[in-house]
């Protein structure tokens, strides 16, 4: 989840999510950077209204309830 | 050269000890990244010398009179000299380099429970539990009742028979109050190091700003990673730790559309077959209720 | 979450998820299909079982989409 | 259920769901494709809500031989 | 349950639900028709509403539910 | 539903469930009937068992004919 | 926020959160370091078990998501 951490901390400070701005901020915490992740977070992300995906509901699939994301 | 006037004309009237004093105050304000002040009311020499002890390798706790923290303030200069208003009463002083937030922390920890003293302001609800006291009968009953706490003889000893609040966070402690609750060994007050304002980096932070809602971050936390895990399900963003959630999220999605549109699929037939009985059985029910020749004799069962 | 039913239905169908029966389906779908997706897709569901996956959505279900039925 | 998974590709995408589209799609998927299957299903789907009939709770099978609701 | 069954129907399909309807469905099904019961079933459904009581059962499902759809 | 139900009346009169027979009470119910869907209907059928899926439901019935589910 | 998400990014992949680390990734993020926030973020984490507020997260989101039929 971290590509994910790195785009709402860029969403919340009001920055652009980019690849550039994504990787930028992921090398900054010493992640290996893989660019077909931090592309695919940027193509996913591209129509989403984000403030709206990130406070509706995901679906809720008992998963999510089990076990922590490690 | 006035400064030099001053401290000239400051030595012919302070003795040498209190000009050493300020001057190692001085220093240790600057030598020291965090530098603020605490209150010691209440603290008695003691406890603060064990106090200091258990200190000894996260910070320096210096007493001194405060006047001469008040002229050491004045010569450090810079946001120190700001500290002067937190001066007054009994007061420390410690020097750190840690983390305002983690010595304020420490020291809030380091607070232990103490008596309270009569007329005091009760710092919180203080709470007696009801239960047996060590007490031998005795006129120690009526000193309870007298404080409002319903008190009786069980098994040869006196027993506080409800659970009672006996004062109110705000509220003044009585001296009959204070002396029974000191008898109870009920500590409703804390004492400790209460640190009240520190300079630090050129910023102040007072108690308030340094104290920590752990809780608030913890839900901050919680209200983050929930956010994450909807934005990576919402835009269907896969990943080792949603992707669980999204299959089931399309099967789901596929189930709900395909029964409720009834879409003719073998693996829904199950489904559609049980929901249509299902349907079927609640009409009937109701039908049934209502006369019950309008339903036939396999659903009067 | 196109590429999320499309992996579904490969599954469904029998047939191996891959970045090519991926893109495939996709694309009969007039799907401008992004491969960076399509990779992290496939890479997701490497060390999913998908079976079991599936069969958390029957828990899962009266929660489907977050809203109430009416 | 493949079928299903076409039909909610397409709709997703904000393509329409027709005989033709939907036969694609299973095709591009290596899927026989039963054309009576599709004719039904873009026929079950004519006057539906996709968004509101995929959202909203299904009714569930109850479990073969599962314990009854208590 | 025939009967029921042919009182949904009709309301499914939007249709009035009198004697005559259910009746003919009946018989289209080969079914030999009991007329006091078409009758009674059709007085006693005048009141209800069928949207509802069919969606009593719907609620009730989830709570039973739980198998994989496999 | 209408198909599922048609299917269902007829198997509980103890008819066979054809295409003729699912058209004819489609028909003799006023509705317009699509073949694709009864088709699609009757061979997916073919290999479930009506008994069986009906006495699941039963399980699911006290449920709900009872009355609302908590 | 953005603090809270630079912490769990850094815990996400592994890394110590510092006043060092946190401060690079918000840098990085062309945000504007509050060296206080920082501060008592780190002290704050003292107190906060991110695996025990992720795994909250996660435990109630199925609570989130679904409404329970009325």
């Amino acid at each position: 989840m971290e590509y994910i951490y790195a785009a709402l901390l860029l969403h919340n400070a009001g920055k652009d999510i980019t690849e550039d701005t994504v990787k930028n901020v992921l090398d900054a915490a010493g992640i290996e950077v893989d660019d077909a992740r931090v592309k695919a977070l940027v193509a996913a992300l591209e129509d989403v209204d984000i403030e709206e995906a990130m406070s509706q509901a995901a679906f809720a699939a008992p998963a999510a309830g089990g076990s922590s994301p490690s | 050269m006035e400064a030099t006037a001053e401290e000239v004309h400051h030595t012919e009237h302070v003795p040498q000890w209190k000009i050493e004093e300020v001057e190692d105050i001085k220093n240790l304000i600057q030598s020291y990244s965090l530098f603020g002040i605490v209150s010691i009311s209440g603290i008695p020499a003691k406890q603060l010398q064990v106090m200091r002890r258990e200190l000894k390798d996260i910070a320096v706790l210096k007493v001194s009179r405060n006047t001469l923290v008040t002229r050491a303030l004045e010569k450090a200069g810079g946001t120190a000299k700001d500290l002067e208003d937190y001066v007054d009463a009994q007061i420390g002083l410690i020097f750190t380099n840690e983390n305002p937030f983690k010595i304020y922390k420490i020291l809030e920890k380091s607070k232990s429970p103490s008596p309270i003293k009569p007329g005091a302001i009760a710092p919180k609800d203080i709470v007696v539990e009801e239960g047996a006291t060590g007490f031998p009968p005795g006129p120690i009953i009526g000193d309870l009742q007298s404080v409002g706490i319903p008190a009786a003889i069980d098994s040869g000893k006196v027993s506080i028979s409800e659970t009672t609040t006996v004062a109110r966070e705000g509220d003044k402690v009585s001296q009959k109050l204070a002396a029974m609750l000191n008898r109870l060994e009920i500590y409703p007050d804390e004492v400790g190091l209460d640190l009240k304002a520190t300079t630090y980096e050129g910023s102040i932070f007072t108690s308030d700003q340094l104290a920590i809602d752990v809780d608030q971050y913890f839900s901050d936390f919680t209200t983050a990673v929930r956010q994450a895990f909807n934005l990576s399900v919402n835009a269907a963003y896969p990943t080792a730790e949603n992707i669980t959630t999204l299959i089931s999220k399309g099967v789901s999605e596929a189930r709900n559309l395909g029964v409720n549109a009834t879409i003719i699929e073998p693996q829904l037939m199950d489904t559609h077959l049980s929901k249509a009985y299902s349907q079927m059985l609640s009409v009937a029910q109701i039908v049934y209720d209502k006369d019950e020749n309008a339903v036939d004799d396999d659903l009067k069962q």
